[in-house]
């Protein structure tokens, strides 16, 4: 169980310049369920990126299954058994989600299998099994763009599970979605975590309670703690990364911190 | 239309393309058997031609209708369709003739037959290379673009780029080709004596035997999951290519089937006009071909070839009457298509009869999410930024 | 330095109304509702903060406000006129400096060449546009010795002091601030701070502001906390309780 | 062997300098704003018939017909700018960010405009006139009731057939009135001939050959051109307005920069600058209505091969593919190989014109192989085409 399914050491990537991630280590078990959290520029699409092949590190390697990732394509790191679901659902929006499913579902991926190969039962059945649990068998034939927005963010997710990777890497499943629908992608993931191991990127906190085990902070591109929920949540450097300086401890103490430079000598006219 | 109904096996569906395929009988019995009757000879072998150039438009449609890949330049591949069976009718010399050589290299005094023209001695070669020519070029052309992730309009520049090459070198090379003249005065095949008009029937038939096989054929690859990726990969590449997919294949292989499709109707052409000459290379009717598609519908087939037959006779009876402006005629075209009809005719009647009928069944219409999307800022970064 | 800003104090409109009113914005990406009636006010010559966590449509708001995005319904009324019909560029003329989240400094001009835009934004363009107030560079010295430099080039801190200094050169009524303190070092929070304070006490313009970082949030006059795209508490930050921080803004 | 090195880097470099100024224009437009204008060619023919017009105005002028050449191309690049404009305003600024459609769209354009200097006749000209005061005027005038939103559709609707009519009507009225004198086509479809001034006829000796005065002036334009653009973009409130444009639109706008013109100002000079082309190339041989297409294609390949964005590319890849299509189609390879017969037979048979194209063009897929993004390809934020 305790067995790494993706490990990443000293990852370091460079745009121009700017450093996305530096010096990052991070592991996942298998099985495992994590969330990621952080503020925004804290690097996590970029860190999903790096994962999924669409960007090579400029240092540091990522390992899935003891196998480093660099050399490989986003393809087939994808066939290597890593799915991604994207911040905006990004589903195929003139096929139906039963065709986008079973897109996804695909076992052989090449040219002529995918032309000449009809659809096997086993898929079909998976296929449809996916439909019920996402909830979308009435509308299975119409056009996903005929689709609301939370039905699309369900039905991606349904194309990760149908792309049955070992690892899923979720970002932002529940971006724009009511509280109920929120609940029930909470649910969703759950269960899924049964059987997968899960990366999750989320701001919606109630939603990171609801589902987290394990909880991983990122700041300006490095790691700045890991632990459970209430750990991270007490963690005082977590605090000052989210609200500032001044502590929520400190009830006492509302009155604005004076500054390095005085009132009088700031304000000339 | 097409790629909205998919076989699921089920009875409803089977009996569904029973229906499309008795409707596509009835019109083949049609235009085989009524409309010769209808027409004069001279007609009737324009309307032949027309249907052999909406088999070029099926392959454009393929390519750009559903995987969104904007060739212009399929001029190409139908001319090489064209040269290849041209060079066979070349080679039907009469035993007794003087020289054993096509006429022309007589002029520029070529003495032996250049060795890539032996091969076309064979009937069942020429056939062959009729497709294959245009195919292999299109694979090896389409690797070299699609495999360093080069699309959308660098792959239009680079496609009008190459007819300009074989425009260039088919007009360059006389002694090979015949230059700019082209190969022309066709004799016989099978023994047939071309120009005749009962030769003519001959072609004009087989035109429509062999557009009711593409269609098929097009039929068949955009519907099962091989056309769903298509239209997945026109949609959204780089989620396709995270899904595990790798979308250069699959693009090699369209865009060879569609030089495939264009080379057929380049043959045929040829057959019905009796020449084949570099002109038919030029950027001009390569973009044409495209405007076909975008006239009829893009992304539906029936469009394709709607589309090319009305562009087509709007052009033989407008440029016959007002030759002097008829460049208008066509470059308004462009416009209008472009500016108010993007899903063309097949699309508007499309979108227009649902209106209509769900404001018969009092539904309102429903919200349309894609071009909203489209709109959408969020995705446009994403687009952007994980798009390569 | 008054000078400078001199047009600002007067105002111009109503002059009993406020700076920015928002009532009953609905703003949609797509299918998803991102902000839902959204009321906000922004009285003259104060500094509003809207808080809440990542991703609960503050930068939406902020986007609508500048015209980036269309909302569905609602309305804004700007220095007592409306102005949904009006484009971005139209907007910044009428007196909103908007400095963006990832203050979206154009990269490859050099950092004079982007505060020059900030002219951009005046009614009537000054005689000599080739140089900048020394104002700007005495709230911001560090920008005077890296004039040269490409904008892209310069650190996240730099960048957000030019971006803001960018929008004080266009003389703005409204300073719009999105997360002007996100992934910066502390030390150069402190300095956006009191360069934020020193221009609303010496231009009295008004400020709206979006943040996470409460000692800043501490700095304005009022709060709106949103949560799901919705406002759901308001008040004046002395009123700021732990118990709306914790909700709204804690981890 | 050294002359004809030297023969053929100027000669190259005279064609890379032709190339240069067709695709300076176009990769403005291309680079800064993602639009494929396929117009650009027959907006250079524009030019070059002007220049023709503005040669026949003068001719009367004795000896101070021989400065025509400085008000052509003044005159090239407004009628290729006022014609770029309203490319711009009428069809383009509605399909930014749909580059195919634009594509196809601009080729319409093109067709158009081919058939335009045609068939343009004092009738057309007349009638498009009549057209264009009845239409735009009765729209201006529309627009300014206060119920203009309302009535909108339904004044489309009533002025453009009647605007229409009465332009047909009176189109047929002159002609039937004046008969040939306005129905005789200005141009017509045969080609027209611009004569060089005297002073840039001839050549400059230099060993056995001559460097023709046209080519080294067309060489001093070009570098003008781009020390032009250069200035205008670096060193002008108009160019930092475009540059900042070009990079952050949506932050451009809410800086307060009037997008729309900023579009529209960048397409003028982009369509003006391929006006001063047409003028340059009307010097090298007769035009007519479709020299614009025999340019297209090559300038499109300058741009790929520079890689988008950057002056700098778009002048490197004006001058290598220029002095490889000369040098191959000179024959001077075959020259030097000539001891290696299999090699030296090789490039003899790209030794033409149009062969060292089909070279050229099958090094340039080659290159992308290695360079997919050109020979500078931009950084950062760019234009995904």
């Amino acid at each position: 169980m305790s067995e790494k399914i993706l490990e990443i050491e000293n990852l370091t990537v460079n745009f121009d310049g700017f450093r996305a991630l530096n010096n990052l280590g991070f592991s996942l078990d298998t099985g495992e369920l994590r969330v990621i959290i952080g503020p925004n520029g804290a690097g996590k699409t970029t860190f999903l990126d790096i994962i999924t092949g669409k960007t090579k590190p400029t240092e540091g390697q990522v390992r899935f299954k003891g196998r480093n990732l660099r050399p490989y394509a986003e393809y087939q790191i994808a066939e290597m058994g890593i799915g991604r679901k994207f911040q905006t659902p990004r589903v195929y929006l003139n096929l139906s989600p039963r065709e986008n499913l079973e897109l996804a579902c695909n076992r052989v991926k090449g040219v002529f299998s995918t032309l000449f190969k009809r659809t096997p039962s086993p898929e079909k059945r998976t296929v449809s099994g996916l439909l019920e649990t996402i909830g979308l068998v009435p509308k299975a034939d119409m056009k996903a763009n005929l689709l609301s927005h939370g039905e699309k963010q369900w039905l991606e997710i349904g194309m990760l599970v149908a792309q049955s990777p070992d690892l899923l890497l979720v970002d932002e499943p529940v971006a724009g979605l009511t509280d109920e629908e929120t609940e029930r992608t909470g649910e969703l993931l759950i269960s899924l975590a049964q059987s997968h191991s899960i990366i999750v990127i989320e701001h919606d906190m109630e939603f990171v309670r609801q589902i987290a085990r394990q909880v991983t902070v990122l700041h300006q591109g490095s790691v700045l703690c890991e632990g459970t929920i209430d750990e991270v949540q007490n963690d005082p450097k977590v605090i000052e990364v989210y609200l500032g300086k001044e502590e929520v401890q400190h009830e006492d103490d509302m009155r604005p911190m004076s500054y390095p430079v005085s009132a009088e000598d700031a304000i000339v006219t | 239309m097409t790629t909205a109904q998919i076989e699921r096996g089920g009875v409803g569906i089977s009996r569904k393309l029973m229906v499309e395929a008795a409707i596509v009988l009835g019109i083949m019995l049609f235009l085989i058997f009524v409309l010769p009757l209808l027409m004069s000879d001279f007609r009737l072998n324009l309307t032949g031609r027309f249907l052999a150039l909406s088999i070029a438009a099926l392959g454009i449609d393929l390519i750009w209708g559903f995987t969104g890949m904007l060739s212009l330049g399929h001029g190409v591949f139908f001319t090489l369709g064209g040269y290849a069976l041209a060079m066979y009718l070349k080679l039907q010399i009469p035993a007794n003739a003087s020289s054993q050589l096509p006429e022309f290299m007589g002029l520029y005094g070529v003495t032996e037959l250049p060795w890539f023209w032996k091969p076309f001695y064979s009937f069942p070669i020429t056939a062959l290379m009729v497709v294959l020519l245009p195919a292999i070029v299109a694979a090896i052309l389409g690797y070299l673009i699609f495999r360093n992730r080069i699309r959308g309009v660098y792959f239009s520049i680079l496609t009008q780029a190459t007819t300009i090459i074989f425009f260039n070198f088919f007009n360059g090379q006389q002694k090979l080709f015949n230059g700019t003249n082209g190969l022309t005065d066709f004799k016989t095949l099978f023994g047939l004596e071309v120009s005749k008009p009962g030769a003519q029937y001959v072609f004009y038939v087989l035109t429509i035997l062999f557009l009711a096989a593409t269609y098929a054929l097009s039929r068949w690859l955009t519907s099962g999951r091989f056309g769903r990726l298509l239209v997945a990969i026109r949609d959204d590449e780089p989620r396709v290519r995270f899904t595990g997919y790798n979308p250069t294949g699959f693009k090699v292989l369209v865009f060879a089937i569609s030089a495939a499709f264009a080379g057929l109707a380049g043959a045929l052409f040829t057959l019905q006009t009796g020449i084949i000459s570099p002109n038919s290379m030029n950027i001009a009717f390569s973009i044409e071909m495209v405007i076909w598609v975008a006239v009829g519908g893009r992304a539906t087939l029936v469009g394709a070839i709607l589309g090319t037959l009305v562009v087509n006779f709007a052009k033989s009876n407008l440029s016959e009457k007002f030759p002097d402006i008829w460049l208008f005629f066509q470059g308004a075209l462009f416009l209008l298509v472009v500016l108010f009809l993007p899903n063309g005719i097949v699309g508007w009647l499309r979108d227009r009869g649902l209106d209509t009928f769900q404001n018969l069944t009092g539904k309102r219409k429903r919200s349309m999410t894609y071009p909203s999307l489209e709109e959408d800022p969020e995705v446009d970064y994403e687009r952007k930024n994980t798009g390569d | 330095m008054t000078q400078t800003y001199s047009t600002v104090a007067s105002g111009s409109g109503v002059a009993a109304s406020p700076m920015l009113q928002v009532t009953g914005l609905n703003v949609y990406y797509g299918e998803s509702h991102i902000l839902r009636n959204v009321d906000l006010t922004v009285p003259r010559g104060e500094m509003v903060c809207l808080i809440g966590r990542n991703g609960v449509g503050k930068t939406t708001m902020l986007k609508t406000l500048m015209g980036l995005l269309k909302p569905r319904s609602g309305n804004i009324i700007f220095d007592g006129q409306p102005i949904l019909g009006k484009t971005p560029d139209r907007r910044a003329k009428l007196g909103i400096g908007y400095v963006p989240q990832g203050r979206e400094v154009i990269p490859r001009l050099t950092v004079k060449e982007n505060l020059l835009l900030g002219y951009e934004a005046r009614a009537t363009r000054p005689q000599n546009t080739t140089e900048i107030p020394e104002e700007i560079y005495e709230l911001f010295p560090v920008l005077k010795t890296m004039l040269t430099r490409m904008g892209g080039d310069l650190s996240g801190g730099q960048q957000q002091q030019l971006a803001i200094a960018r929008a004080i050169m266009g003389q703005p009524q409204l300073l719009v601030l999105d997360e002007p303190t996100e992934g910066i070092q502390p030390s150069i929070i402190l300095d956006i701070e009191a360069a934020v304070k020193r221009i609303v006490a010496t231009t009295g313009i008004s400020v709206l502001l979006v943040e996470q970082h409460l000692h800043f949030v501490r700095q304005a006059d009022r709060y709106y906390a949103m949560q799901k795209g919705g406002i759901v508490a308001s008040g004046s930050t002395r009123e700021l309780s732990n118990e709306v921080i914790q909700k709204f803004l804690a981890v | 062997m050294l002359p004809s090195i030297l023969d053929g880097i100027f000669n190259g470099l005279s064609i890379g300098s032709i190339l240069l100024m067709a695709a300076l224009g176009l990769a403005i437009v291309f680079g800064l704003m993602g639009v494929i204008n396929m117009a650009h060619g027959e907006l250079m023919m524009l030019g070059a018939y002007t220049t023709y017009v503005v040669q026949n105005l003068f001719k009367p002028l004795g000896i101070f017909s021989q400065t025509y050449i400085f008000f052509a191309l003044i005159m090239a690049f407004i009628v290729a700018a006022l014609a770029g404009l309203i490319l711009e305003r009428g069809v383009i600024r509605y399909l930014y960010g749909r580059p195919l459609e634009t594509l196809l769209a601009t080729w319409g354009v093109s067709l158009m405009l081919q058939q335009f200097v045609r068939s343009v006749n004092w009738v057309l000209i007349a009638g498009l006139a009549i057209f264009c005061l009845l239409y735009f005027g009765g729209m201006w005038f529309v627009k300014k009731r206060p119920d203009f939103d309302v009535i909108r559709q339904k004044a489309i609707a009533l002025l453009l057939p009647l605007s229409a009519a009465v332009a047909v009507a009176v189109g047929v009225f002159l002609s039937q009135t004046f008969k040939s004198a306005v129905t005789q086509p200005w141009f017509g479809a045969q080609n027209v001939d611009v004569t060089a001034p005297k002073w840039l006829q001839g050549g400059l000796p230099i060993g056995n050959y001559q460097l023709p005065y046209t080519r080294m002036f067309i060489m001093v334009l070009t570098a003008l051109c781009v020390a032009g653009i250069y200035f205008f973009l670096n060193k002008t409130a108009w160019g930092l307005r475009i540059r900042s444009v070009t990079q952050n639109r949506n932050m451009s706008a809410c800086l307060g920069i009037p997008t729309n013109k900023v579009d529209a100002l960048t397409f003028a000079l982009g369509s003006g600058l391929a006006g001063i082309a047409g003028c340059a190339v009307s010097l090298l041989g007769s035009v007519g209505p479709n020299t614009g297409q025999n340019y297209i294609v090559n300038t499109f390949m300058v741009v790929v091969v520079g890689g988008v964005g950057k002056l700098v590319g778009t002048i490197a890849g004006a001058m290598v593919i220029g002095l490889i299509d000369y040098i191959l189609g000179a024959g001077i390879l075959a020259l030097l190989f000539a001891q290696i017969p299999p090699v030296a037979e090789f490039f003899t048979f790209f030794a033409t014109t149009s062969m060292a194209k089909v070279m050229v063009f099958l090094l340039i897929v080659i290159f992308l192989q290695y360079k997919p993004a050109g020979l500078f390809p931009q950084k950062g934020r760019t234009v995904d085409a």
